[in-house]
């Protein structure tokens, strides 16, 4: 076969490990999550934009960071569902793992698109420019960003699943120990060019009416992750269903 | 489809590659709907003949002509160059490549899907070509010769990874390209049942 | 309601950062859709074209039986 | 003739697009490149700033040699290109068809994604379109002469390492008029300096298009043949 693994043990991989009970158990799921991520957000819109006051420093900005903290929170939540899928792929070779950790990094990479924008924004009208380097979470956040991109890039190259499965898990696992380390580093380097805006990213401690808005926006984007993690892990599975027609197709054609 | 009087003759060849003297002084000549069969052990430059006429690779002395063929295109675009390698793409699918190949070299995309058919691979023709097995990539790159008319034929090995039932299929289409006033220069070891064909044994003379 | 969408002055930094972030997510959920929809279709259609044959072999290794 | 000039770039551009999303890696590799170099440099803004047109150019300069070595080196492996030299299309116009995919593949994603990435070196607004203009201009001199580096090495081992090498020198003028039309333009185009700059880009690029294809031809004619 061209390049392909052996027709039986890749079928054989993916056999063992049943996505048919997943297949009916996110096929039930997935509206229910939908419809409770548009409600939970919906609310947390009504709070962020209508129902919470200005703060007395920032003024109307700080709404910005009704969808900017969580979406940089969704962003290391998903780095983080990719590690540890990564590691249970590895460990214990369960192809489920592979394909949640496959299907999470796009959701991530898109949440951490929306901090770095949303942080940007937010900060714009206190720093004067689009981007603040002495802001060492929002470099940091970039480089999470390279570390998901890197991540889907590796899985577009590779075409035969399994080994890019592989590769992909010990990318994510690297990129999980060497956060912190980053994430120091970048500290360090802040504190050696002493930042000239006076301004820190969190400003204000947060006031209590505050909390609701962001503790709502929060729940409904990781319930919306959820959701979305379903939907794209049940299309994964199609898409490995697919390739095993095709190269069942390739085998039973005429003169093979 | 080529007119009677078409040939290809060679004379006084000789061939160099890296130093090293491939052959010398070759002559063949060929009329239509003959078959010249090239034999000889490896390495005694059946492949670099069949690439000095396709115009793949520099001809160091004497001449290679193809007579009463179309005078304004030269002699490689009036050839089908069969080599080792398949030319195929893995991500491109098994009709994208044959429409490709049948538009790029001059022929039509109609042709090209019944290039498909006589090849066997009609029912495969929306699966990547990354899926096939050997011999169905082989059979694909055999589908462009049927796909894009050409007189004359250059095949280097041309039943390697075929199937007992594709070499039969292989046999009659180079058959009906001869009935139809082509010519086929081909390297093998396999007998190709060609009957009436020439045969140049390469690199003998200079061992004994 | 104008000084709603007036933000005090903000509206140039609050109002796209919530159309960006509905834009992003709206984007992402369509193409996971889309992607779903896609593959189901695809697979169906391979599944039909090889008159399910296929689909016995698929669903007997799928049971773990090949073992 | 055209219908196969047509064919092939199409072919190109649609396998590019399949295989590691086309452009992506390069402008990836770019946005890598630029958002390192305050990291090593300090975040001291109007330092950025300065830095940031002639940062950019040379960004974008390797991003565009990173792809380069697979131009010709990807159909050489598969057996295409004999196929493609026995088709109605004369070497020069294979070549010229591989440099314009290049250029539309990666070229154009970079060029889009420079003035963005200007944000990151503070790049005053002002000259983010004199740059962007600038780069336009330049790109494609960047794919048709980075063809004759792919043909020259086309065969050879680690060949793309050495197509950079042999390709860089031929880039230093797209890149000395690049920055110079991007710094000096930022001053407003009345700029004597600008509009020649941009002139003498413009010339280098004209010339790459001659110069390139029939050169590309040749290296693959004494590679191949």
């Amino acid at each position: 076969m061209a390049g392909m693994s052996s027709l039986s043990a890749a079928q054989r991989f993916h056999a063992y490990a049943n996505p048919a009970r997943f297949m009916a158990l996110s096929s039930r799921l997935v509206a229910p999550l939908g419809m409770l991520s548009a409600l939970v957000i919906a609310a947390g819109l009504w709070f962020a934009l209508v129902a919470s006051p200005p703060d007395y420093q920032q003024g109307e900005t700080v709404r910005i960071m009704y969808v900017h903290v969580p979406s940089a929170w969704l962003a290391m939540f998903g780095y983080s569902v990719m590690a540890v899928a990564s590691a249970v792929a590895l460990i214990f070779r369960h192809p489920l793992a592979d394909v949640a950790a496959k299907s999470a990094a796009p959701i991530g990479a898109a949440f951490t698109f929306l901090a770095l924008v949303t942080g940007s924004l937010w900060g714009r009208p206190m720093w004067g420019t689009w981007w603040e380097w002495g802001d060492a979470r929002l470099v940091s956040m970039l480089i999470l960003l390279f570390l998901y991109l890197g991540y889907m890039a590796l899985w577009a190259t590779i075409e035969e699943p399994v080994r890019a499965a592989r590769a992909a898990a010990v990318l994510a696992l690297v990129g999980s120990i060497n956060l912190p380390v980053i994430r120091y580093s970048v500290d360090w380097w802040n504190t050696l060019h002493q930042p000239a805006s006076v301004f820190r990213m969190d400003g204000p401690t947060i006031a209590s009416s505050m909390l609701l808005p962001l503790g709502l926006m929060a729940l409904g984007f990781t319930v919306l992750f959820v959701t979305l993690l379903l939907v794209r892990m049940r299309a994964e599975i199609m898409r490995r269903r697919v390739r095993n027609l095709r190269l069942a197709r390739a085998a039973s054609g005429a003169g093979a | 489809m080529t007119t009677s009087d078409l040939r290809l003759s060679a004379r006084d060849l000789a061939c160099e590659r890296g130093g090293r003297l491939v052959f010398e002084s070759l002559e063949f000549d060929v009329a239509a709907g003959e078959a010249l069969v090239l034999t000889g052990p490896n390495g005694s430059g059946k492949s670099s003949l069949l690439r000095q006429i396709a115009g793949l690779l520099e001809i160091g002395r004497g001449q290679i002509e193809l007579t009463g063929g179309d005078p304004e295109r030269a002699l490689g675009e009036q050839a089908h160059y069969l080599g080792h390698l398949d030319a195929l793409k893995p991500s491109m699918s098994v009709l994208e490549t044959i429409r490709f190949w049948a538009l790029y070299l001059g022929g039509s995309a109609a042709a090209a899907q019944a290039a498909l058919d006589d090849m066997a691979l009609g029912d495969l023709a929306d699966l990547p070509v990354a899926y096939l097995s050997a011999g169905q990539r082989r059979r694909l790159a055999l589908a462009r010769l049927a796909a894009v008319p050409r007189p004359l034929w250059l095949l280097d090995e041309p039943t390697v990874a075929l199937d007992q039932a594709s070499v039969g299929r292989l046999r009659a289409f180079m058959a009906a390209h001869l009935a139809g006033g082509g010519i086929i220069v081909a390297a093998t070891h396999l007998d190709l049942g060609l009957g009436t064909a020439k045969s140049l044994r390469l690199g003998a003379e200079e061992m004994a | 309601m104008t000084d709603f969408l007036n933000m005090g002055g903000y509206a140039a930094f609050v109002w796209p950062a919530y159309g960006l972030t509905a834009a992003v997510i709206a984007g992402l959920v369509w193409q996971s859709i889309a992607d779903y929809r896609a593959q189901t279709a695809l697979a169906e259609k391979l599944e039909q074209l090889s008159g399910g044959r296929v689909r016995r072999a698929a669903s007997s290794e799928r049971d773990g039986e090949v073992q | 003739m055209s219908r196969a000039f047509l064919a092939l770039l199409l072919r190109d551009l649609r396998l590019a697009a399949r295989l590691g999303g086309g452009g992506g890696m390069a402008v990836f590799f770019f946005l890598v490149v630029i958002a390192i170099v305050p990291l090593g440099v300090g975040p001291d803004r109007p330092l950025l700033a300065s830095l940031a047109p002639g940062m950019l150019w040379v960004a974008l300069l390797l991003a565009a040699l990173l792809t380069l070595d697979r131009l010709f080196q990807a159909d050489y492996e598969d057996g295409s290109l004999d196929l493609l030299s026995t088709g109605p299309l004369p070497l020069e116009l294979v070549a010229v068809a591989k440099a314009l995919a290049h250029w539309i593949v990666t070229g154009l994603p970079l060029v889009v994604s420079a003035p963005l990435l200007g944000v990151l070196l503070n790049l005053p607004s002002a000259a983010a379109l004199p740059l962007t203009l600038a780069m336009l201009i330049g790109t494609p001199a960047l794919s048709f002469l980075g063809s004759v580096g792919a043909a020259l090495t086309v065969g050879i081992r680690r060949g793309g390492l050495l197509a950079s090498l042999l390709v860089l020198p031929f880039y230093i003028p797209v890149l000395i008029f690049g920055v110079g039309a991007a710094a000096a333009a930022s001053g407003g185009f009345e700029g004597e300096a600008g509009r020649q700059a941009f002139l003498l880009l413009g010339a280098v690029t004209l010339a790459s298009f001659a110069v390139g294809p029939l050169a590309a031809a040749a290296a693959l004619r004494a590679n191949l043949r």
